[in-house]
């Protein structure tokens, strides 16, 4: 990681330094945790004084943030959402429910392992995180994006082969995402 | 040299004024509702992250090239506007031509926005042509009824003319009706609220921008910057007396803005419908009336 | 008298439902135990003629001891303030049991009855709609029957991240933390 | 229909992920142009299997569990789980208990209808009251926060009783905050429901006739405004709904209107409501114990329990067989109505700018729906 750190040229530097202070979060609510969204993005919690402001289309976000439990029936959708998005893209876990079921353990309907399907850059625990947690989460990942290291969307394109693989086994067959991410890698240069 | 040097650098100048004030606008609306509000540079920062996305999925070439003829349009635009030190290409289009180009930048979406083939861009880009039908008619009357008074359709000398009658010779206060009609069909042209639907995100997913990200998007907010500027001079240069200098001529962006910033934080937005009825029951009324006292 | 309103009501079905076994649970709650073949005529009595106007739930049970399943009917009269509930039971099939719908005469009924089709299993005859709803997704048995284990399905079908912690093993050891 | 038409008809999706939604909720729209032909709506997005796990739990432990069932207004959930297990066991409430379950209970409905309010106004591009009313509704969340533990769950509600007793001073930063969202109800009041463009937006919108309500089981703020006083805390009433003196609002245009100006004059009598509560509570216990939770069983029996909740009416029907885990728990969420066929019924013939709008203005929530 750290010889990684090193290589980056200044211009990446700079780039690091000015795209951390945008961050568009794709407003999807996925669980319960969509609950605590509204006065995260309000006049008490205001997370847009840090850059960071909900976005409509996966195509303009840049973070995924997993509010709570999903079903399968929405993991579905979080994969077709994820692979819209444009690449940097940071998924951020919110709730316990993301890590390990949390809650929902032992639900017939709950994935239990977020970073199975799509890679994930932080978790946030709890049930359910307040909104401050939300808010430390995104000056964790702010830190990342400047450290340099919040690179786990390469992971996606590089490692295509393991995450397909869960999807398959989770939806119980293929899954059509209309997006050929390694014509998309190899197209953008992704290493 | 001079004029070189002003081509060269008026889009830039009017990039980072649009993108302040953008910026500006954002924290204003913020204070309204109670927030802190991003620092007044956040455009510019979501415009550089924007541009320096890794993946830009396109939709084929007509996406990419009718994306060019957005910003292509703005820029053309840009040009035949004057501002203070700088009216090269005012001389040589008149405000006729200006009226037409400004239509490009909507063609240039409409296109692009059609080839993504995304259903709530297409509902989107068919509202912004009605809106369009909407707005342009009275500004275009508007016009017409300053060029008949003054005889002449250049805006240069229409700011020459409005300058020599001092404060009482500004549109706004020597045409009232005329210069109402502008301001409620600029809001329009602005695309603030109330006449904000055709990229509203609770009704359709922000519209034409649906399938826009990445460099796209950056491009487009480029141009967004741009035109506002282009679109508050225009209103400045007709009824405002245009600008002796350039302090004169930010001040009065300014204000005119915030007025109109005002009015977008605190209204809803309207129907496509309703603002389009809306847009031909009281400004266009009102510059038939302005033009029928011109008249007689 | 106690529950008088309640017993009015009673009496004024019992004429027209003498098979029908009628209890008094507390105040503004009904409980009627009927064959399933009347429920259908019980329910169009009681939105015509009693002033039920509200259909507040179908409530299915699965007693799979007694291979039987239990709908129970939630009515509410608006005038009355009174709750019938009107209990009544099918037999539990391996495939899809079968019942007749009361949609045409609730709309709310729509809703309950593809629930309760999806969850358990029952169809509902000349109901326009019973496709799949919430579980559109879902491949395994009706999930709501007794004999489907979520626990088990769970833990054979998912991914868990593995955690084993020392104070977890600890614990463990010491017979702790099972249930 | 002619071969024009046919081709100008188009299906959209909108949803999962559109902020027009409220929460992870999806319809297919046919439509023709701007106007909507039909409608279906697509659930299941937040299917828990909530009624499968708690018949795998201690009854103890399911009030962990219930309130995340509705997740903008948790607390009825919890009292009708409390409420529905003290009916098949015997359990007797203590009076205070009974009082503060109440004063929760209508804490919860203002936060809610003070979140659907902002969510109303947002639909139609007035994100100024949404950023408004959510921050005066964090006040109330500190309240739950002080009393119970948690912000937006609380798991308070225990058969028996409540958890705990009102810390020192309690009743007092009560009335300070329902002062200051009784300030605050005029600016709403200027900001949106006398905005004339709102007007514009709202009335005409969604509308539902009294007929059409009752047949379509339409309950609680909904039906209030097609001007039918139903009312579940009046008609059916639990906790202290009977000593207590409140007006239930209605209106009769039935439209998206008169939904929201109905809410807002609940949240009134809800303020009114917690006032009364602060001051006729008794003293007194809060709980009545109960034996060992582990190894409770509580007998067999059935209960159907109802309560008023912000959408409207929400019960629960609880079966136990004598063991340890109840044996079914049959949940009806106030949107199984609205969000279904209501919803559809509304969408068919509207334009497709309002479509959001609608919603919303029926407060459904999605997780009512899928469970």
């Amino acid at each position: 990681m750290d010889e990684k750190i090193t290589q980056r040229s200044v211009w990446e530097k700079i780039s690091a330094k000015l795209s951390k202070r945008s961050l568009w979060m794709l407003h999807y609510c996925t669980g319960c945790g969509a609950i605590e969204l509204p006065p995260t993005m309000t006049a008490r919690f205001d997370m847009e004084r840090f850059g960071i402001n909900p976005m409509v289309t996966p195509r303009q976000a840049d973070i995924l943030l997993i509010t709570g439990y999903l079903s399968v029936k929405t993991l579905k959708r979080v994969v077709l959402t994820y692979e819209q998005m444009q690449a940097p893209k940071y998924v951020v876990g919110f709730g316990s429910c993301t890590i390990n079921g949390g809650m929902y353990w032992n639900s017939y309907s709950t994935m239990k392992s977020l970073d199975r399907y799509i890679p994930v850059e932080t978790y946030i625990a709890g049930c359910m995180p307040r909104p401050e947690a939300i808010i430390a989460s995104f000056n964790e990942l702010i830190n990342k994006i400047d450290r340099g290291e919040a690179n786990s969307w390469k992971d996606y394109y590089n490692n295509y082969n393991f995450y397909k693989e869960n999807q398959e086994h989770t939806f119980e067959g293929p899954i059509e995402t209309y997006n050929d991410i390694k014509a998309d890698a190899a197209l953008f240069n992704i290493k | 040299m001079n004029t070189v040097l002003w081509i060269v650098f008026l889009p830039i100048l009017l990039f980072v004024i649009g993108t302040f004030m953008l910026g500006y606008s954002r924290k204003y609306v913020a204070r309204i509702e109670r927030r802190y509000g991003p620092p007044i540079q956040q455009v510019f920062y979501d415009i550089f992250k924007l541009m320096s996305k890794k993946t830009n999925i396109s939709h084929g070439w007509m996406h990419d090239f009718a994306i060019l003829m957005l910003l292509g349009g703005t820029l053309l635009t840009m040009y035949f506007v004057p501002v203070p030190g700088f009216h090269f290409f005012a001389q040589y289009g008149d405000m006729l031509v200006i009226m037409y180009i400004l239509l490009i930048p909507a063609l240039g979406m409409a296109l692009g926005v059609g080839e993504t083939a995304n259903p709530n861009g297409s509902i989107g880009i068919s509202r912004a042509l009605m809106m369009l039908a909407g707005y342009d008619i009275p500004f275009v009357l508007t016009f017409i009824g300053f060029a008949m008074i003054n005889h002449t359709t250049s805006m240069y000398e229409l700011i020459q003319v409005q300058q020599a009658g001092g404060f009482a010779g500004w549109g706004l206060i020597s045409q009232p009706l005329l210069g109402i009609a502008a301001l409620i069909a600029l809001q329009g042209m602005l695309g603030e609220k109330p006449f904000e639907v055709m990229v509203a995100p609770h009704e359709i997913a922000t519209g034409p921008m649906t399938e826009m990200g990445g460099k796209f998007l950056g491009i487009m907010m480029i141009q967004h910057a741009i035109s506002i500027v282009v679109e508050l001079t225009i209103y400045i240069n007709l009824f405002l007396g245009g600008a002796v200098n350039w302090f004169d001529y930010l001040l009065k962006l300014f204000i005119l803005f915030t007025a109109l910033i005002s009015v977008n934080a605190v209204f809803g937005r309207f129907r496509t419908d309703d603002a389009v009825r809306f847009m031909w029951k009281i400004p266009l009324p009102l510059a038939i009336i302005g033009i029928l006292f011109i008249i007689f | 008298m106690e529950y008088q309103k309640e017993n009015s009501i009673i009496e004024a079905m019992q004429l027209e439902f003498p098979e029908a076994a009628f209890t008094v649970k507390k105040a503004r709650r009904i409980e009627v135990k009927l064959p399933s073949k009347r429920l259908y005529d019980f329910a169009v009595r009681m939105q015509k003629k009693w002033g039920f106007l509200h259909l507040s739930a179908i409530s299915c049970v699965d007693w799979i001891n007694d291979g039987e399943f239990e709908l129970v009917y939630h009515f509410w009269n608006y005038d009355e303030k009174v709750l019938v509930m009107a209990k009544i039971r099918i037999p539990r099939e391996k495939g899809d049991s079968h019942f007749e719908t009361i949609s045409n005469l609730w709309q709310p009924a729509k809703f309950f009855e593809r629930d309760i089709h999806e969850m358990f299993g029952i169809y509902f005859d000349g109901s326009e709609d019973m496709e799949g709803f919430i579980l559109t997704d879902w491949t395994g048995p009706p999930p709501m029957r007794k004999d489907f284990i979520t626990r088990e399905y769970a833990l054979n079908f998912f991914h868990y991240r593995e955690y084993e912690p020392q104070w977890l093993k600890d614990m463990m050891a010491a017979g702790e933390g099972n249930e | 229909m002619s071969k024009i038409d046919e081709v100008r008809d188009y299906e959209l999706f909108i949803g999962p992920n559109h902020p027009g939604i409220a929460g992870n909720y999806s319809f297919k729209m046919k439509l023709r142009g701007d106007k909507v032909l039909s409608a279906k709506t697509d659930a299941g997005y937040l299917h828990r299997g909530f009624e499968k796990l708690m018949e795998e739990r201690l009854f103890i432990q399911n009030i962990a569990i219930v309130c995340r069932i509705c997740v903008p207004d948790p607390d009825p959930n919890e009292n009708n789980y409390a409420r529905a297990v003290e009916e098949i066991a015997g359990i007797e409430v203590p009076e205070r208990a009974h009082w503060i379950r109440t004063l929760v209970l209508e804490l919860s409905r203002m936060a809610s209808h003070l979140f659907s309010l902002g969510g109303h106004a947002a639909t139609t591009g007035l994100y100024v009251l949404a950023n408004w009313t959510i921050a005066d509704r964090d006040r109330i969340m500190e309240l739950f926060e002080e009393l119970t533990g948690g912000r937006v769950y609380h798991i308070y509600q225990l058969p028996g009783g409540v958890r705990r007793d009102f810390p020192d001073g309690f009743g007092r930063r009560v009335l300070e905050v329902m002062d200051y969202i009784e300030s605050r109800l005029p600016d709403y009041d200027d900001l949106a429901i006398n905005n004339s463009l709102f007007i514009k937006r709202a009335t005409g919108i969604g509308v539902i006739t009294k007929e059409q309500a009752i047949s379509w089981g339409v309950t609680g703020p909904n039906l209030r405004a097609c001007g039918v006083a139903a009312d579940v805390r009046k008609d059916d009433p639990y906790e202290v709904y009977d000593k207590l003196d409140f007006e239930i609002p209605t209106m009769t245009e039935g439209d998206s209107y008169a939904r929201m100006i109905v809410r807002r004059k609940e949240l009134v009598q809800s303020i009114n409501i917690v006032r009364q509560i602060i001051d006729k509570i008794p003293s007194g216990p809060v709980w009545n114990k109960i034996p060992n939770p582990l190894k409770w069983k509580v007998p067999a029996g059935d209960a159907y329990v109802r309560t008023e909740s912000s959408k409207g009416e929400y019960a629960y029907y609880m079966v136990s067989d004598g063991g340890r885990k109840p044996y079914r728990v049959h949940v009806r969420g106030a949107s199984t109505t609205h969000g279904v066929h209501v919803l559809e019924n509304l969408l068919a013939g509207s334009r497709i700018e309002d479509a959001s709008q609608i919603m919303f203005s029926l407060d459904a929530c999605p997780p009512e729906v899928d469970r």
